[in-house]
């Protein structure tokens, strides 16, 4: 992947985030604080300013100085996890083909989250939609599948485990204090997930 | 939103300017970032305590920063976290070559930028250790006390920790003595009515206008009973029931109380509700040490209060007694 | 009416017993009756200093009975005068053989009380002073400084007359002491909401949503004008320009200021508002000795504040540095 | 005066107190506080309760007992003056004749005012109701005229000051605030002043 392509992605990423931001925080607000509009809105807009004119040929090491200064910008629950993400991503993305870099960003990104949150799969985080992507971006890249296709099937993936933390019971953040009110309503952070695997496909597919 | 602000983006950044023009010879702030709170008072070879969080507590957490007390503190936005850049700066300022404890309380952005900021000390050699405060009774059963909320009795845990580093102790001598003390402290909350986060403008929840919520958390997190309100004594022997209970605290023990306001209630209140507090406890059995009223950790202008015990021993004595001199809170060797 | 409240004719006298029961060791009272404050330290020859008042202003005025500051305090109903026997049984008390002074503010109720218990203790030989503080520029105009309430600025008074007994000086030394300080003590306030008087039940008065009064006294007198809420700077500005112009205070004075909460403003917003205070006294060419920041008269729930300066020289410097340790205000000396 | 008439009297208007509370709540409640209801009411419960029982022969000393019990029992601005007036005019009271002794009780007890007060006539306060009753007492007992007849010209006269009140602008307690504000009411501590001469009067026409 070249760096060029990687400033577009998140790029589009700050603008989905802009669009969406009334919707997340309409969601969060349900039962967390509402702020993950703001949040991701001002991670994603601090990073897209700031890698914009920056000359960085690798584009493992853009994802890396973007998740920094989002870290900076956006110090929230989110912010931070969505920043260690990138960080841990971007450092872990090595391959021959773009899908295997792919998978391996988002590999290391679930890695990260999971390390960063203490915190697995099942317990209704972002992480419930991009542990699945990230499975079938490995996957993918093992069929030797191309990009698109494999971001196709990874926000498809997604999307699923989104839809899956509908039934789970949150174990982490404030709405973990609604235990069991909180079934029955997709994790607003597992939607800000899906965001950032459509802002990744929309640039595959320009 | 009847508030004494100018633009609500700045809010954070005015009133810590107003604090440290207030307290020229006790605070300063790390470089240029007016955030990174730390004492102007270095004491070399002492373990350092950092603290960190949201906004809107005042006088947590920054306020604990002086002599006897804690050493720095990273500032966030209302009720969110700071950065872990901020927290790092904050930890290299104040590291006295003993290693640095961090003290905080239980929120996944406040822990996960800890976590950050300890790594990147670590890359500095800087030791350091982290405590997370969760006294909160009410916001997750017995038995999942790792789940709970930080709030008021980190008073009890900065007390501890600043006066034994004042001793000379090592920092993981700190750290065994606010285990220590937390793990005899316990807290519950009640409001009546919510508070206003300046940049969102309205209230983050409703009240009716006879309801209080038992179990409250600062951020207006959900309790575990909404009801009307009751007389005084009555809401404070149920959430004294629950508080003593929890630990449990029996027949013997001497505890210290401390009663805080969470913004808006008058201290006139907060001390009827100790003379309630005092008599339950003499029911019980217990005897008091010492009590402490005022407005410790607040949110922002909520009405209610929250009541923390700490089980007291002969160590945990002797450093609640020690002196104390910080902007928000300064106290008197052997004060009551 | 959301308070913490048991009956409300039981509120004073509960509420007393809840600090008498936190401060064991400063505080007790005379006889059988708990509205007859006193210090537990008495300082024989020492001058002492009585102070009395309606309830509903804490740390007003019982919460500076102790070391350093006053030495006992009669205390009314709600927003009532305490009677001049209260005050006679404080006085008989407190005296250390060096003669009372009597330090309140200028409400027509404590004045004849006061006035009565002087005659009282006039027969049994207790020499009295009494020095009544009308530090607020909002209640009279120019000229007419006899007629001003007495507000937050009578914690400088306090402060001052009690650092200054302690230094064994005379009634007449500490009363000219206290003369100095309140000749050159100035206060205003502004209000955002009303209070509740707990046997009323209802607001006294009634604010809009988005109205603030600006010079409104502390049990809701009129102030000197009604508008919409400004921009905090603003706020400031208009309240320092009617207090550095009543005195007037001029490029070159030093002061200190109090910027004193009424009681539901968060002390973030006091912080906020301290910080144009200061840019304020810079761009006049004044400068600060020391700040005060937190509630020292409070109008139960009310949300506002009151800002007043003080004029330094040499001696007041000296006595508002000294130490000071009482129940609801502590201080080490050269403290800040 | 025999000590059995000035319980009388006491006890009278601590009735006349008591039915009109809530109106006086209401006059001082527009400028004021709205205390002076409850204060007078509670003032002259305490000393009626107070002197009930009392054997006490002497009805300046019973006078004077009362103003002690309401200094105790009711120590706002009102309850402190109508205190020092009971005991200033209990200590006073001398006279062969009892218009005499009404008027020595009510010249001393408007004298105890003014001390305490630090104020005069014309200030808009209780004492333009009691100064020109006191003064009509003393010409009628000059005159030699009996007590009720006496009465009834203080309290004509004292309701004429209390009119007068109108165009006063207030120079004492919080009502004082609003300056000309205060012009055009009549003002409440002046009524209650009028409530007084009317207790005697009815307990003198008994
Ligand atoms: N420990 C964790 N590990 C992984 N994801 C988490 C964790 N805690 C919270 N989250 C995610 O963060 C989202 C909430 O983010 P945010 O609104 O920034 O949190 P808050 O406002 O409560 O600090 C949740 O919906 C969840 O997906
Ligand atoms: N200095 C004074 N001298 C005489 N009368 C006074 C004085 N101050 C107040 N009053 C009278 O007291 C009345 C108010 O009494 P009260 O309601 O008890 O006062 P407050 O509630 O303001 O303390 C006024 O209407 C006036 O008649
Ligand atoms: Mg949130
Ligand atoms: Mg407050
Ligand atoms: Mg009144
Ligand atoms: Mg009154």
């Amino acid at each position: 992947m070249d760096s060029g392509r990687a400033q577009k992605i998140i790029e589009r990423i700050r603008q989905i985030m802009a669009e969406q931001k009334d919707y997340l925080i309409e969601i969060d607000g349900r039962m967390g604080d509402g702020d993950l509009g703001l949040t991701m809105e001002k991670a994603f807009t601090a990073a897209a300013d700031e890698i914009k004119d920056k000359d960085i040929e690798d584009a493992g090491k853009l994802f890396m100085k973007a998740g920094m200064v989002m870290a900076k910008a956006a110090p929230s629950t989110m912010g931070t996890l969505v920043a260690t993400g990138f960080m841990r991503g971007g450092k872990g993305m090595s391959g021959e083909t773009e899908a295997g870099e792919l998978s391996t960003f988002f590999t290391s990104f679930v890695e990260g989250l999971m390390e960063r949150g203490k915190s697995k799969p099942g317990e209704k985080t972002i992480i419930d939609a991009l542990h699945p992507a990230a499975q079938a971006l490995e996957k993918a890249a093992g069929e030797g599948i191309g990009a698109v296709e494999a971001l196709e099937a990874a926000l498809s993936a997604g999307r699923k485990g989104l839809e899956a933390t509908k039934d789970m019971v949150a174990q982490h953040g404030r709405v973990a204090y609604y235990q069991d009110q909180s079934k029955g309503m997709e994790d607003p952070g597992a939607t800000a997930g899906v965001f950032i695997l459509r802002g990744f496909l929309d640039v595959f597919k320009e | 939103m009847k508030k004494f602000l100018n633009k609500p983006e700045n809010f954070v950044d005015e009133f810590l300017e107003g604090i440290l023009i207030a307290h020229p010879d006790k605070l300063e702030h790390v470089q240029d970032d007016l955030r990174c709170i730390v004492t102007k008072n270095k004491q070399p070879g002492r373990v350092a305590i950092a603290t960190g969080g949201g906004s809107g507590h005042l006088p947590l957490f920054l306020g604990y920063v002086g002599d006897g007390v804690i050493d720095g503190c990273s500032v966030g936005g209302v009720f969110q976290s700071p950065s872990a850049e901020q927290m790092y700066n904050v930890t290299k300022h104040i590291d006295n070559g003993a290693g640095v404890l961090y003290l905080y309380g239980n929120y996944g952005g406040d822990i996960m930028n800890f976590d950050m900021a300890a790594e990147m000390a670590d890359m500095d050699d800087i030791r350091v250790e982290s405590f997370i405060a969760a006294d909160d009774v009410a916001s997750a059963p017995k038995g999942e006390e790792g789940k709970r909320r930080g709030v008021a009795g980190i008073f009890f845990l900065y007390k501890v920790a600043g006066a034994k580093a004042d001793k000379k102790a090592s920092l993981d001598e700190v750290k065994a003595v606010v285990e220590k003390a937390a793990s005899g402290t316990r807290t519950m909350g009640v409001a009546l009515t919510p508070c206003i986060v300046p940049e969102v403008g309205k209230p983050s929840f409703q009240l009716g206008e006879n309801e209080m919520e038992i179990g409250m958390g600062i951020h207006g997190e959900p309790g575990i009973r909404r009801g009307e309100i009751r007389p005084a004594d009555e809401v404070v022997d149920e959430m004294m029931e629950a508080i003593v209970a929890d630990l449990p605290y029996k027949s013997g023990d001497e505890v210290s109380v401390l009663i805080n306001g969470l913004g808006a209630t008058p201290k006139e209140e907060l001390y009827l509700v100790n003379r309630r507090v005092a008599q339950f406890l003499k029911e019980k059995e217990m005897t008091v040490y010492r009590t402490f009223v005022d407005e410790f950790a607040a949110s922002l202008e909520m009405a209610g209060f929250s009541i923390s015990l700490m089980k007291m021993d002969g160590e945990l004595k002797e450093l609640i007694d020690a002196p104390a001199n910080t902007p928000f809170y300064a106290q008197h060797s052997c004060n009551n």
